[in-house]
């Protein structure tokens, strides 16, 4: 019972920590990595519902009878690139909100949405020097 | 732990942990792709936009309770939710026993190669793959429409400067790099051409490929690599390879087929899906290549722009 | 033949092993960088290439053997260079060895960083 | 022995992760990093071994060579002059003695 | 004629990286244009087959269905690809003279290209039978999105695309997540597979989870009300055409993803017991009408102003949905169909005044009534209708849910429905009165009226509102008889 399902609260464990950083961290870079984390604990869910018991890599060989899932792995593929997509993506916003704000932490940049844009601007300006 | 630089080192160590269990879970094209992505090109990614924006993060969090009730509620639910689940490595559960047989069983006949994955992915499930190469397509344009900036020729020789000084410093580095791309990117084309046979194929190809490039730009300068590869260049290589793939299957309607049949390509069905695999696989890796490069470049760019800038602003200073 | 191959191989792997182990040990236990690098630069580049030397013997075709090789071949260029180049960056960024960490150097430190 | 190496290997794998973990300086994570990096190579050739798919050695040749490209990137990118270490690291660093 | 299901979606996705190769923006613009049309037609024609010969199955690589990659199309779809494909050709017209002061020049044929590639997405997911097929097409469509989003010309746009790019990620990642659990209690991907095997493993944990995962996922994109706070100011800083194509559509492929799974994948009967669904989408929807209804009314910006709007009118698609009755699943197709309408008009004419004006706030919007009369009028058109006045497309989809709520007895949520109405009419007021009833500032007195392309891209939209206001027999039966089909009667 419990060997049988443990691989699944290992994921759980993984997700719910991405799934945290990304919602409590305010700096944008964490959540990034938050966000990847959360993305791959998904990969290892996938991955190990493809495991048969004896089963070896799903490349046929002589001499090679249970083979593991390959439906999954294919599918995992996707899912990495996806991943990878997204946070290049992500990385590229950020280094622009750096560039925009002075500041990638969530709450200065509310604070800065906040204000006015003059006051903003010489904001910045004091925080550069 | 505060220091980003760290993080995303244990973020590196992280990704080759769990690359070393898709291994031992059998999932060696995963593995594969999951060592070449975690570890190399996300790493590099991040700690690019880190010397940007700074090593350090603010320790205060926000909303953590709402965080923490998100993560108990959503924790619950999937754990309420594993207890249902087939037991892992259990051989009768329906995964192994509804659509995968066929794959298993038949593909062998159907597409003719040993790699089961490499022909679900590219052959009963191409699409998929295709709409993963469309994905990172989006990427690398969307990337170059934040990032892409206009060429400042002034002042070159100062960022070159700047950028060079990894290279004059490390000559034992330098030799040992000179030899070792060459084999890389030979590498790269071998697992391009292989996946058929052994774990590999066009996007972990192109990784690696990518990889090489990257190194060599990292050692030797951006400026120099961007005279070999311009900007131009690799956006058209990679609009080529998507095109590559989709018109394989425009060859396939326009033969008489459905979209991505391959079995219609050559008169010989399972000499068509050869075909069909390599070209798209071709495709794929094409993409993949150029797009890497292209983040990267983008993002390095970007970064000495900022360094010039910084130069600039000190020369007014002074 | 097949039992000398076999004790051969085993030999070459227990030696790897050994040493790997004696350099994690080492990673942990030494009390500065420097010298941490050289448990790490030393037994990876010897445990490595034991181990592999041991897998040697045990592959069954020569495409596997040549396979091996290449990877022996990548460990002994990469991982001494990777410590070289380690060393020299933090050498050039002033982390200074805690041997030489004498009053004087302390002070010299510190002004560098402030 | 081949399971034995392969313990070896992992044991050896937890030790450079807490060397990650602890630090104190940015180059003893790379150097552990590294570490990291060659022993999954190898951990991945002795399973190829273990598992008896010894066809898998490519994935290690990718490890080696993904491996070397990080850390010249974390090299190259942690080398500029706005990112010495910081004053944290120096104060652990002072701690510890 | 036999390959149309896969044309609509491969014709715009080669169609993309053709532009890259293109490079100048004028030809692009042309290119695209020309290729959102032919979608338009393409989708045309395979309503019109589907109308005739059923529902149509299209077997990508020759694999049969729950090996390969199936698409399916039957009404539903037909409907969500006309809606796409033609908002994508009207935004198209004015899309030239629009980027031409919001984007910067070298970026005109990137935007097009992402533009395209958002609609594959779109239309990739509404097209597609495949579970995973969706998750696929899903991120083309939000990777294009974020970074369209982040073109806007102020730097609150970024920010906006980050938080939606967090907010898109873990919605799409728990969809996976579903996916990814409901395959491991049936062993298939397809949609089609999926609803003949899931009735066996109903009763499980695991497919309940399952089946949890899913909705929130789609709720997070869907922007329901709890989950909306991406939506407004991406909305509201995103370049105006991109705006207007997304509050047109992108909200309209969750409501299908949500229709498609709750009703065909997951089935009726099991939806509508295992969770309280029904409550739920209820309370949601009426929460979200009076919550953002009461946001609009205090806005500043008019971009803002429509977005909370389409959080609102999102409710109202909500409650038909949770009627579960065929009268509220029509009240609720009429609604997507309709609203795309409304909702692409206004952001459309909103577009024309930031490029005459420069921004969107409500303050300089004084007196333009006078200066843009064919754009303002367009606007005040679009609230009209978001209302629910006669004559106007929005009144037949009011009358129809009022209609389904009614025949559940649900009389006060029929009352709530109303007052959400007049919530509606207080913001559009405020609109009306400041466009008509107030002098132009003293910037904004030698402004024009918008260009032509502008122009006839608005009033397109309009007289379609008019006309479905009007001629109710395309819509209401089409509508009709995918709700009829998607209950399991036959139509």
């Amino acid at each position: 019972m419990i060997t049988g399902l443990f691989n699944n609260w290992i994921v759980i464990v993984l997700m719910m920590s991405g799934l945290y950083i990304v919602i409590a961290h305010g700096n944008l870079i964490k959540k990034l990595i938050g966000l990847s984390l959360f993305q791959t604990s998904v990969f290892i869910l996938y991955i190990s519902m493809a495991k048969v018991e004896g089963g070896t890599a799903p490349i046929l060989a002589e001499n090679i009878k249970e083979l593991s899932n390959p439906l999954p792995h294919v599918l995992i593929l996707t899912a990495i690139v996806v991943g990878i997509s997204t946070t290049a993506l992500g990385l590229a916003l950020v280094i622009r909100i750096k560039e925009a704000y002075g500041s990638i932490e969530e709450e200065d940049i509310q604070i800065l949405d906040n204000l006015p844009q003059s006051k903003t601007q010489k904001k910045i300006m004091d925080g550069e020097q | 732990m505060n220091d980003l630089f760290a993080v995303v080192m244990l973020l590196g160590i992280y990704s080759l942990l769990s690359a070393s269990f898709f291994v031992a879970m059998d999932a060696v094209d995963v593995a594969f792709t999951e060592a070449a992505v975690g570890a190399g090109i996300s790493t590099l990614l991040m700690l690019v936009v880190i010397t940007m924006t700074g090593r350090k993060e603010n320790t205060k969090r926000h909303k953590p309770f709402l965080a923490l009730i998100v993560v108990i509620f959503t924790g619950g639910l999937l754990l309420y939710g594993t207890f249902d689940i087939p037991h892992f490595g259990s051989a009768d559960s329906p995964i192994h026993n509804h659509v995968t047989p066929r794959y298993i069983n038949d593909s062998i006949n159907e597409i003719g190669i040993p790699n089961i994955v490499t022909s679900v992915l590219a052959s009963y499930r191409a699409f998929d793959t295709f709409g993963e190469v469309v994905v990172i397509f989006t990427a690398g344009i969307g990337i170059m429409a934040l990032l892409s900036v206009a060429h400042h020729s002034e002042d070159n020789h100062k960022i070159a400067a700047v950028n060079d000084s990894m290279h004059e410093r490390y000559l034992v580095i330098r030799i040992v790099s000179k030899i070792l791309i060459p084999f890389i990117l030979l590498f790269a084309l071998y697992v391009q051409f292989h996946g058929d046979f052994g774990p590999g194929g066009g996007f972990q190809a192109g990784v690696i490929f990518a990889a090489g490039i990257i190194l060599y730009s990292m050692l030797f300068g951006l400026s120099i690599t961007r005279k070999v590869i311009s900007q131009p260049f690799i956006q058209i290589i990679s609009a080529v390879g998507v095109l590559l793939y989709g018109s394989v299957g425009l060859v396939s309607l326009l033969q008489g087929g459905n979209f991505f049949d391959y079995n219609v390509l050559l008169t010989d069905p399972v000499a068509g899906q050869h075909l069909g695999i390599l070209l798209i696989e071709l495709g794929v890796g094409c993409t993949v290549t150029s797009v890497m490069i292209m983040i990267f470049f983008n993002f390095a760019e970007r970064r000495e722009l900022q360094q010039h800038n910084n130069i600039h602003n000190k020369d007014l200073e002074s | 033949m097949d039992v000398l191959l076999e004790i051969i191989a085993s030999l070459c792997l227990f030696i790897g092993s050994f040493i790997c182990i004696s350099g994690g040990v080492g990673i942990l236990r030494f009390p500065d960088f420097y010298t941490r690098m050289h448990a790490v630069g030393v037994t990876d580049t010897l445990g490595a290439g034991m181990i592999l030397i041991g897998l040697m013997f045990y592959s069954p075709d020569f495409l596997t053997l040549s396979k091996l090789l290449i990877i022996l071949l990548l460990t002994l260029l990469i991982s001494p260079t990777t410590s070289h180049v380690l060393a020299k960056a933090a050498m050039q960024n002033e982390l200074k060895p805690k041997l030489q960490q004498k009053d004087s150097d302390k002070e010299l430190n510190s002004s560098n960083y402030s | 022995m081949l399971t034995a190496a392969t313990l070896a290997i992992f044991i050896v794998m937890v030790l450079a992760i807490i060397r990650g973990i602890v630090g104190p300086t940015l180059y003893d994570r790379i150097l552990a990093v590294n570490m990291f990096g060659t022993k999954t190579v190898l951990l991945i050739a002795l399973l190829g071994f273990v598992m008896g798919r010894p066809e898998f050695l490519d994935i290690a040749i990718v490890y080696a060579l993904i491996n070397f490209i990080s850390v010249i990137g974390v090299l190259r990118y942690s080398d500029t002059n706005k990112l010495k270490h910081s004053a944290s690291d120096i104060e652990t660093y002072e701690k510890e003695h | 004629m036999l390959h149309l299901p896969i044309l609509q979606v491969v014709i715009p996705l080669m169609a993309a990286p053709l532009c890259l190769l293109l490079k100048r923006p004028q030809l692009v613009w042309l290119f695209a244009l020309f290729v959102s049309t032919v979608a338009f037609i393409i989708s045309l024609l395979l309503l019109q087959q589907v109308s005739t010969t059923g529902v149509i199955s299209y077997e990508l690589g020759g694999w049969q269905a729950p090996w390969g990659i199936e698409y399916r199309i039957d009404q539903l779809n037909a409907l969500l690809l006309i809606i796409i494909s033609a908002t994508s050709t009207v935004v198209l017209i004015a899309a030239q003279t629009s980027i031409e002061k919001e984007i910067p020049k070298n970026k005109h044929t990137l935007f097009y290209i992402l533009y395209l590639l958002s609609l594959t997405g779109m239309l990739g997911i509404v097209s597609t039978g495949d579970a995973f097929n969706v998750f696929v097409f899903l991120e083309i469509s939000s990777l294009s999105a974020y970074s369209l989003i982040a073109l806007g010309k102020k730097r609150q746009a970024l920010w906006a695309s980050f938080q939606y790019l967090i907010m898109g990620t873990i919605g799409a990642t728990f969809i996976l997540i579903g996916i990814g659990l409901m395959y491991q209690m049936t062993g298939t991907l397809n949609m089609e597979d999926l609803s003949q095997r899931l009735p066996q493993v109903a009763q499980t944990k695991t497919v309940f989870t399952a089946f949890t995962f899913i909705i929130v996922g789609i709720c997070l994109k869907l922007a329901l009300f709890p989950l909306h706070l991406w939506l407004p100011n991406a909305y509201a800083y995103a370049p105006s055409i991109v705006t207007a194509f997304f509050a047109a559509t992108a909200t309209k492929v969750a409501i299908y993803l949500l229709i498609r799974f709750t009703f065909t994948v997951f089935g009726l009967s099991f939806s509508f017991t295992t969770l309280p669904l029904q409550g739920l989408f209820l309370v949601l929807g009426l929460m979200g009408i009076i919550v953002a209804s009461s946001a609009a009314i205090y806005q500043k910006n008019i971009k803002h102003l429509f977005a909370y709007s389409s959080i609102a009118q999102v409710g109202f698609i909500i409650i038909g949905l949770s009627t579960n009755s065929v009268m509220g699943l029509t009240a609720t197709l009429l609604h997507l169909f309709n609203h795309a309408i409304m909702k692409g008009a206004i952001f459309l004419a909103l577009g024309a005044v930031v490029y005459q004006i420069g921004n969107s706030q409500l303050v300089n919007f004084s007196g333009l009534g006078r200066k843009m009369p064919l754009t303002m009028a367009a606007i005040v058109i679009g609230g009209l209708s978001l209302i629910g006045v006669p004559l106007t497309a929005g009144f037949i989809s009011k009358w129809y849910l009022l209609t389904a709520l009614i025949e559940n007895n649900w009389w006060p949520v029929a009352i709530l429905i109303l007052l959400g109405s007049l919530l509606t009419v207080i913001y559009v007021w405020r609109i009306v009165e400041v466009i008509y009833f107030k002098e132009p500032l003293a910037e904004n007195t030698s402004v024009t009226e918008a260009p032509i392309l502008f122009l006839i891209s608005i009033w397109t939209l309009i007289i379609a509102n008019f006309y479905f206001g009007i001629d109710t027999r395309f819509s209401v039966q089409l509508t009709q008889s995918a709700a009829q089909s998607l209950f399991g009667l036959s139509p």
